[in-house]
């Protein structure tokens, strides 16, 4: 493939955050939206024409419909050894192509819905450049060759988010969240590079296409070596798992999302939903065929995403901020995805279904980026209107906001399962993809699904239903270039499910028919549909229902209203052990007694100083004794030592 | 009773030690100088006994006892103008006065 | 006896007719010339010096023996003869102005005179390879510097100096003629050449307490810890100018002529006995030193102390007993000479001016007087063997020639010096600090040098940059002594 | 003498010297400041273009512009120059970074003897870099650590009087172990007998000094060295020192002086000794190791800007002498571009702690807050330094720590992996650290009303800090190009003697 328009793919936004950052503060606001507009447009043709060009030109699928792996381009960047070096490069496969396409789309919605949600913001053009700087990163992150581009992206997109969820940085809550962000994620990176070095220790590559075209090889060149009673492959493996899972808000790395949405709402939308929290679903999916070999670090990833898929949507039942609610229904939707990647590798259930999950969660991933990103715009128009993040302050709004109402309608049908829209296949699918691998853990993900049904008709009727407050001014829809977003994306969340994504996208790149499983379809949307019945009951007026619910079991609704406690835990490991029990003694300690010990390198000079003292007592006779002691020493002990 | 050198050292060793006790016990600076002679007597001695004992064929301890004693008398010369000096200038002889630099 | 013999001598008699013709000028020109006294001086010093750099009038050429062995003079004796000449005309070149001042004008021609005397005992002592000569050459260099140091008449503090000295040296010189008994009864001779043949078989305690008594008559005069305790004190009280010629020239005098017995005389006993007696006593005296020098605010006392804790890394070069620790020895002297002498400069100029002696009124000098700082912190500097001035390269030299014995124990030796080097780092950092750092509300005022001050600290400062840089100096020394006599006493 | 290109690093600095000393103002001293450091930064440049050229062209000596001229001739003392890639990287980052601090102590009070103690420094940096000889390179050491006194004392702030002398104390004090070391090494240079030497190349040519010598001597240089570079427990004088100096100082100290150990500890310690280095190794990967995480604790709790810094610069100066000691080839490289770049960014951090704090008078960051609304661009650079020090990609402080664990982590021994992991661990409290300073610091709401009224950076203050950041960037962006430069030095010598890599 011409490797110009690749090229131009991660240029055109690097060139526009330089631009927008270096020169910004010159421009007005216009100008630097429609240059960023217009660089994200662009981008997104390029993307589009280059996706598109994979998957429909026939010159990269074979005769037995395998599409070809391409490395449009791979510069040497960095060679730290013979082998190990980083390249800069492109690489396009079936999960790389779609993920332009998710990115470029969602981005562009956002830069377009940002120039009515930030209008008259301060540091507008910041923002934009910020947003160029976030989609090079993502589009570097998903057409990574090796494994160190990958990392070297991911660290830039970390920073990214720092700088968007900060970006309102006079507040105190956006400064801490950002930390947070940044901390969380790298402690995350730290797994992950390390995995990274353990890796490439033994493989000595850190080339995607050398890893997994043969995975075999992998575990060969470890030699089973064991650290610690596990293989190093597993160690591997998981450490880079959680790399994924920080970005990726796994529990116990989750707490940094949810208060990410400090940052303004556009940004919860593109990055904190549908792409850059999904880095870590597509790292592993990068490295699913060396995955697939090691059954414990599936395992893992199982019980991570289906811990994490439950935790979250138990949580996002009791808050009150409604982009909280979206976040922790992120957080259980992408545990989804890695489940379904968990359960996708071989050694369990069905042979057919190898795979499965593979397909199925890249799909989710595709869908869910929509809707997501629609949900988020869709709170932004909300926020928009209301001037407030919390339910309480909404109401009634349908008959303000109609298209807002509609589309958001319909992200929550589409999240809940619901067919035709997009959510119901890919969740199908997943669940298919877990009864195959064991029943208990596709009976548990059911439950989530049904419980995420309940949330979101949830936060859907109490904000659209429910009880109208008084508005000082009357809410209305969003002006159109917030709407345009909106309605493209509800469209698409319409459609999408209809995609043969199985023909596109699947793990071994051989196209796939997806057959809808009756059973598991029939039974989750009848679940579905119950959960949306009972949020419809307790939630479409006014009633003491919900509050009666909460006193039966204030425990239970304490817990989840305040996540767990984990924060909390955090809070507690961070500030009382690290900083407190490591940092302060730490410093105390260098202040104290290693400066101490320096210093008293001089004290104890000093106080010999002033011990010897009395040597020089003014006294002749005393100087004249100290001469003959000298002397006669001198003599006597060289004559006790030499004779 | 054959007189060796050995009864001429003992002598000139004790009266060396009593120099230097002297030197260090004596308050008085003029007193500390007699000590002093003392000391530098005992060496003459020590040198002219061991010329006259040990190395009979050559001169060298007498010669050098009589360029100590020429040595000596200059330093007494110097010593006691110096302690007059002093005397004029603190009214006293005591060595102990002489402290007012120190440490 | 062959009179010619005296023509060896030739330095000694060059300095002689200098003495006699500054005591005639002393005695006979009318009063109002006698201000001129101390510029006549110094221009005599200096055409000796110069005269000892030319072989053609004064230096000899090769290494001659005269009055049947008691007189050696060889081009290593000649060139620690013009070193200390070079000092000893920066001194006098320093003292001008303090010669003249009011109170000296009775007893300006005897300071010169006497110094003169001094010098020439240290000529002998230097030359000397028989004790008697060297024990005359001793006494003569040490008792006039008790008169000099009484020079200041109206202070009480000079006269205190000349007592603790003259009593001092007279006990110290009685201890070293003590154990010059012993050597001659254990050897039956006073040359050296003798000594050193027969010394190696009478290993008894007799030889160890001589070789102690006269290492400790010596130490004495180098004040080498124990044996160093009046030196604090003779330097606060005596004439800074004084001062100034008693650490640098007798100092430097003193530790050639310590090496010269210690090689030609107890060269064979080198390890058996002296080798660890210096270990110790280097390892005292810098440390003591320093841990004096530390709490001391007078500036001469302090620099008493400094030149305590210096004349041990002196012995440094000894210690060695090879030719590249002489020849550093020799360098380390030459670049002392000049960083003191700088120092000194400094001092005698401020308390000429002012009357001032405490570190503490050198608060804020770089303000009001800053070349005068300037060159107080170049000599600071050079003494801390801060490069790239000439301290730096004889500190390195001298250690570089100590390690060249190779033991163990050296290098240990010498990492106990070079700790020591950072303690006084920190009292020469200490006047660098009173004079840039530290501010002082009454500051000593402005004012301006005598003319020869400033040329004396010229020089000194142009000895500081240079004398490291330019490499032909410690070349030529380290040449010098390789090719000598004394050579073939090192290992 | 003079047709030796590499001489006029120091000659042009002792040419500045001398225009100093004639000054009559401060524009003149200023314009003396500026073409001087030009003049460096072009001469670096183009010893770079010659240097790559003459690898272009197949040039395979361990040393380039080697010249040697007789000194003290019985001491078989040279002036003895030459350069690698190791020591041109060094030379750039010196030239730029007296560009850049000649432009941020632009209105420093008493222009002129400031500039000279400078100039005094960088001449010692240069000739310490370009020397060969161990004599000579120990000369030029310690010329570079003694202008380093007045200059906190006179120009400093705080305790000043305490912290120069305990600097000063302490870098002597380990030049004492240094002096020591280098003179065994001298005495050891040739083990087959023949002339003594000095010079690096000869002495490593000689074959390898005697074994029992070797664990001797190396701890003595290896610790002579890390004490400037700042090893733990001997890094305490960092701290103090760098919160009392004059911002251009802390920019030339933690910038480049602190490199003089790392550089040292590679030129002299391990590449002399590479034996002994290789046995001992494990007793400095722990105190560095030590270093390289419990700096990076220490910097979590400090309020003052400047001791937050030089606890950073701790624990990656400890990285730099962590990576050197795993004795390969990528940790080494790794290690000499960490200097690079900690050089290039510690000294941005220094030139913007000096600019907030000639602006505020307190670098307490309780005490201050919300820069980023009153001068936005030092907020921005702040942010940029910030960034480049927690190891964001495409800035410098990512593709030397990379290449650093990568190589360390190359290692055959288990002990080596384990502590490379451990080492690891500092991109996370680098990150909490920075982060929290930025946070306090530059976000949130304004702390003090008053600092409403100040003003943004000057042009001077703005081209000091954007040559820096240019060059954190370059070497961000294009690190094999630096890669190639230094990993050159590593391929031929030292690696044989142990047979490894």
């Amino acid at each position: 493939m011409e490797s110009t328009l690749p090229i131009l793919i991660l240029a055109i936004p690097l060139a526009m955050f330089l631009i927008l950052g270096i020169a910004g503060c010159k421009m007005s606001h216009k100008l630097a939206a429609a240059l960023g507009i217009a660089g994200m447009g662009t981008t997104l043709v390029l993307s589009y024409i280059t996706a598109l060009t994979y998957f429909f030109a026939p010159e990269f699928t074979g005769a037995d419909g395998l599409r070809e792996q391409l490395t449009v381009f791979n510069w040497e960047w960095l060679a730290f050894t013979k082998n190990l070096v980083i390249s800069l490069g492109f690489f396009l496969d079936p999960i790389s192509a779609m993920m332009l396409i998710v990115i470029t789309t969602i981005s562009f919605m956002v830069h377009l819905y940002s120039l009515g949600y930030m209008e008259g913001e301060r540091g507008f053009q910041r923002y934009y450049a910020f947003l160029s700087l976030f989609s090079f990163s993502m589009l570097g992150l998903v057409v990574a060759t090796n494994i160190f581009q990958m990392y070297i992206f991911w660290e830039l997109v970390g920073a990214s988010s720092y700088l968007l969820i900060g970006f309102y940085y006079r507040l105190h809550s956006a400064v801490a969240a950002s930390k947070k962000a940044f901390i969380v994620t790298r402690f995350a990176d730290l797994g992950f590079l390390i995995g990274i070095l353990v890796l490439s220790y033994y493989t000595q590559t850190f080339d995607f296409v050398k890893m997994t075209s043969d995975p075999s090889w992998v575990l060969e060149s470890t030699g089973g070596a064991t650290f610690m009673g596990a293989s190093v492959l597993t160690w591997a493996l998981v450490l880079i798992f959680t790399g994924g899972m920080g970005k990726s808000a796994m529990m116990p790395l989750h707490i940094w999302l949810p208060d990410a949405m400090e940052g303004p709402t556009p940004v919860s939308a593109l990055i904190h939903a549908a792409t850059m929290v999904v880095a870590g679903v597509f790292l592993v999916a990068r490295m699913f065929p060396v995955y697939m070999l090691e059954g414990s670090a599936t395992m893992i990833i199982v019980v991570v995403g289906a811990l994490t898929a439950f935790y979250a949507a138990m949580v996002a039942c009791a808050q009150i901020d409604i982009k909280r609610i979206l976040a922790f229904s992120t957080i259980s939707q992408i545990a989804f995805m890695m489940v379904a990647l968990g359960v996708a590798s071989a050694g369990h259930g069905e042979v057919s279904h190898h795979g499965l999950g593979y397909m199925a969660s890249m799909f989710h991933l595709f869908t869910h980026a929509m809707f997501k990103a629609l949900l988020f715009l869709g709170a932004g128009a909300l926020i928009h209107a209301v001037h407030s993040n919390n339910y309480t302050a909404m109401g009634g709004l349908r008959k303000y906001m109609p298209i807002t109402h509609w589309t958001f309608l319909i992200g929550c049908l589409a999240i809940a399962g619901i067919p035709p829209f997009s959510g119901f296949f890919s969740k199908d699918e997943i669940l298919a993809a877990c009864y195959a691998w064991s029943p208990y853990i596709g009976v548990w993900m059911s439950m989530v699904a049904a419980l995420t049904a309940f949330y979101m008709f949830r936060m859907y009727y109490l904000i659209f239903w429910w009880n109208e407050p008084h508005y000082h001014h009357a809410p209305h829809d969003a002006p159109v270039s917030m709407s345009i977003p909106l309605i493209f994306l509800a469209a698409v969340s319409c459609v999408a499910g209809f995609i043969p994504f199985g023909h596109f996208v699947t793990w071994n790149r051989m196209p796939y028919d997806i057959h809808i499983e009756l059973p598991v379809a029939i039974s989750s949307v009848v679940i579905a549909l119950v959960a949306i019945a009972i949020a419809r009951h307790m939630y479409i007026k006014e009633n003491p229902l919900p509050a009666k619910m909460k006193a039966a079991l204030p425990r239970l609704w304490d817990w989840c209203h305040h996540r767990f406690y984990w924060d909390e835990l955090y809070q507690f490991i961070t500030h009382r052990i690290i900083f407190n029990g490591i940092c302060r003694p730490l410093a105390w300690f260098d202040r104290h007694i290693i400066d101490g010990t320096m210093d008293s390198f001089a004290t104890v000079t000093n106080k010999a100083s002033d011990a010897i003292r009395p040597l020089q007592s003014g006294q002749v006779q005393m100087y004249v004794w100290y001469y003959l002691i000298g002397a006669l020493l001198l003599a006597g002990v060289t004559a006790v030592c030499v004779l | 009773m054959e007189f060796t050198a050995i009864y001429y050292l003992i002598p000139a060793l004790i009266m060396f030690c009593a120099g230097v006790y002297g030197f260090i016990t004596r308050k008085n600076m003029i007193a500390m100088l007699i000590s002093l002679e003392l000391m530098l007597n005992a060496v003459d001695i020590n040198f002219v006994v061991f010329n006259r004992f040990l190395f009979p064929e050559a001169m060298e301890g007498m010669f050098f006892t009589l360029f100590a004693i020429a040595i000596a008398a200059a330093e007494t010369a110097l010593a006691i103008a110096i302690i007059i000096n002093i005397y004029r200038s603190n009214k006293s002889v005591d060595v102990r006065t002489l402290n007012e630099m120190k440490f | 006896m062959d009179y010619s013999q005296f023509l060896t001598m030739k330095q000694e008699l060059g300095l002689l007719v200098v003495f006699l013709l500054v005591f005639l000028y002393d005695t006979f020109m009318p009063g109002r010339t006698q201000k001129a006294l101390p510029a006549v001086t110094t221009v005599l010093m200096l055409l000796l010096t110069v005269a000892g750099f030319c072989p053609c009038v004064l230096g000899t050429c090769g290494e001659t023996v005269a009055f049947s062995g008691m007189y050696e003079t060889s081009p290593v004796i000649c060139a620690i003869k013009n070193i200390l000449n070079i000092g000893v005309v920066i001194v006098l070149l320093q003292s001008i102005q303090w010669a003249n001042s009011d109170g000296m004008r009775m007893r300006r021609g005897e300071f010169y005179e006497l110094l003169l005397v001094t010098l020439f005992g240290m000529y002998l002592m230097i030359s000397s390879r028989h004790f008697l000569m060297f024990i005359i050459g001793l006494e003569s260099a040490s008792l006039p510097l008790a008169a000099m140091t009484a020079l200041n008449k109206d202070s009480h503090e000079s006269h205190e100096a000349a007592g603790k000295y003259i009593l001092t040296a007279v006990f110290s010189s009685a201890i070293f003629m003590m154990g010059l008994s012993f050597v001659y009864g254990l050897c039956g001779s006073l040359y050296f050449s003798n000594i050193y043949v027969s010394v190696a078989s009478e290993m008894n305690l007799m030889l160890v307490c001589a070789v102690a008594f006269v290492i400790a008559g010596i130490g004495f005069k180098l004040s080498l810890v124990p044996f160093h305790l009046w030196t604090a004190d003779v330097y606060q009280g005596a004439p800074t100018s004084v001062t100034s010629y008693l650490s640098v020239i007798s100092k430097g005098a003193t530790a050639f002529a310590f090496m010269a017995v210690l090689a030609q005389v107890f060269g064979t006993v080198y390890s058996q006995i002296w080798e660890w007696m210096l270990y110790a006593l280097i390892i005292l005296t810098i440390t003591v030193g320093n841990l004096f020098a530390i709490r001391q605010r007078n500036m001469k006392r302090f620099l008493a102390f400094s030149s305590v804790s210096q004349a041990g890394y002196i012995m440094l070069g000894i210690i060695a007993y090879n030719a590249m620790g002489v020849a550093a020895m020799m360098y380390y002297i030459l670049v002392y000479i000049f960083s003191n002498l700088a120092a000194f400069g400094v001092i005698g100029a401020i308390e000429n001016a002012t009357g001032r002696v405490s570190m503490d009124d050198y608060r804020g000098l770089h303000k009001t007087n800053p070349r005068l700082s300037f060159a107080m912190m170049l000599a600071m500097f050079s003494l801390a063997g801060i490069p790239p001035f000439a301290g730096f390269f004889s500190k390195f030299f001298i250690f570089t020639g100590a390690l060249n014995q190779g033991s163990i124990a050296i290098y240990v030796l010498v990492l106990i010096a070079l700790i020591n080097t950072i303690i006084s780092l920190y009292y020469y950092l200490l006047v660098v600090k009173a004079m840039y750092i530290s501010d002082e509300d009454c500051v000593i005022p402005t004012f301006r040098s005598a003319c020869s001050e400033r040329l004396g600290l010229w020089i000194t400062v142009g000895g500081i940059i240079f004398l490291g840089l330019v490499s032909c100096i410690y070349s030529g020394l380290l040449n010098m002594m390789a090719d000598s006599a004394l050579s073939i006493f090192f290992i | 003498m003079f047709s030796n290109i590499l001489i006029y690093f120091v000659v042009i600095p002792l040419v500045m010297l001398g225009g100093l000393a004639l000054c009559q103002n401060i524009r003149q001293i200023r314009a003396v400041a500026v073409t001087g450091s030009l003049a460096l930064i072009g001469l670096s440049a183009y010893v770079l273009a010659e240097y790559l050229g003459m690898r272009a062209a197949g040039n395979e000596d361990p040393m380039v512009f080697v010249d040697s001229w007789m000194w003290f001739a019985p001491l078989n003392i040279h002036l003895a120059v030459g350069v690698d890639g190791i020591s041109i990287a060094m030379l750039i980052l010196s030239s730029i970074i007296v560009f850049a601090g000649s432009f941020a102590s632009w209105e420093i009070k008493d222009p002129k003897a400031f500039f000279l103690w400078l100039i005094l420094l960088s001449t010692g940096v240069f000739g310490f870099f370009i020397s060969i000889d161990l004599f000579t390179m120990f000369m030029f050491y310690e010329v570079a650590l003694i202008p380093m006194y007045l200059l906190i004392g006179v120009w400093g702030s705080g305790n000043k009087n305490y912290s120069a002398m305990k600097l000063t104390l302490m870098l002597m004090g380990g030049s004492a172990f240094l002096m020591l070391g280098l003179i065994g090494i001298y005495y050891h240079s040739a083990p087959e007998g023949g002339q003594l030497t000095w010079n690096i190349l000869e002495i490593a040519r000689n074959g390898s000094i005697d074994h029992g010598w070797q664990t001797f001597l190396f701890p003595m240089t290896f610790v002579g060295f890390g004490v400037l570079g700042a090893m733990f427990p001997f890094h305490t004088w960092s701290p103090d020192g760098h919160a009392s100096a004059p911002t251009a100082v802390s920019m030339l100290h933690a910038g480049v002086l602190m490199k003089l150990g790392g550089y040292g500890c590679f030129r002299v310690a391990i590449y002399l000794m590479p034996q002994a280095a290789h046995e001992l190794s494990w007793i400095f990967l722990i105190l560095t190791g030590i270093s390289v995480v419990y700096g990076a604790f220490c910097a979590c709790v400090k309020t003052d800007l400047k001791y937050i810094n030089a606890y950073s610069s701790v624990s990656h100066c400890g990285l730099v002498l962590f990576a050197i000691l795993m004795l390969n080839e990528t940790a080494m490289t790794g290690a000499i571009m960490q200097m690079l770049s900690h050089g290039l960014m510690t000294a941005l951090f220094f030139a913007l702690i000096g600019m907030i704090y000639g602006r505020t008078h307190t670098r307490e960051i309780t005490q201050m807050g919300g820069m980023m609304q009153i001068m936005p661009y030092l907020s921005v650079c702040y942010v940029i330094a910030g960034m480049a020090s927690l190891g964001l990609p495409g800035l410098s402080g990512f593709v030397s720590e990379m290449t650093i664990f990568v190589g360390s982590f190359q290692h055959s021994d288990m002990f080596h992996r384990v502590f490379t992991i451990a080492a690891c661990c500092s991109i996370v409290i680098t990150a909490v650290y920075i982060l929290r300073v930025v946070g306090k610091l530059l976000f949130g709401p304004v702390y003090d009303e008053h600092h409403l009224s100040l003003t943004d950076a000057t042009w001077w203050e703005r081209l000091s800090t954007v040559t820096l950041i240019i060059s954190v960037a370059a070497i961000g962006c294009f690190p094999n190009f630096f890669n190639h430069l230094i990993n050159f030095t590593f391929k031929p010598a030292i690696f044989a003697v142990l047979g490894l890599n």
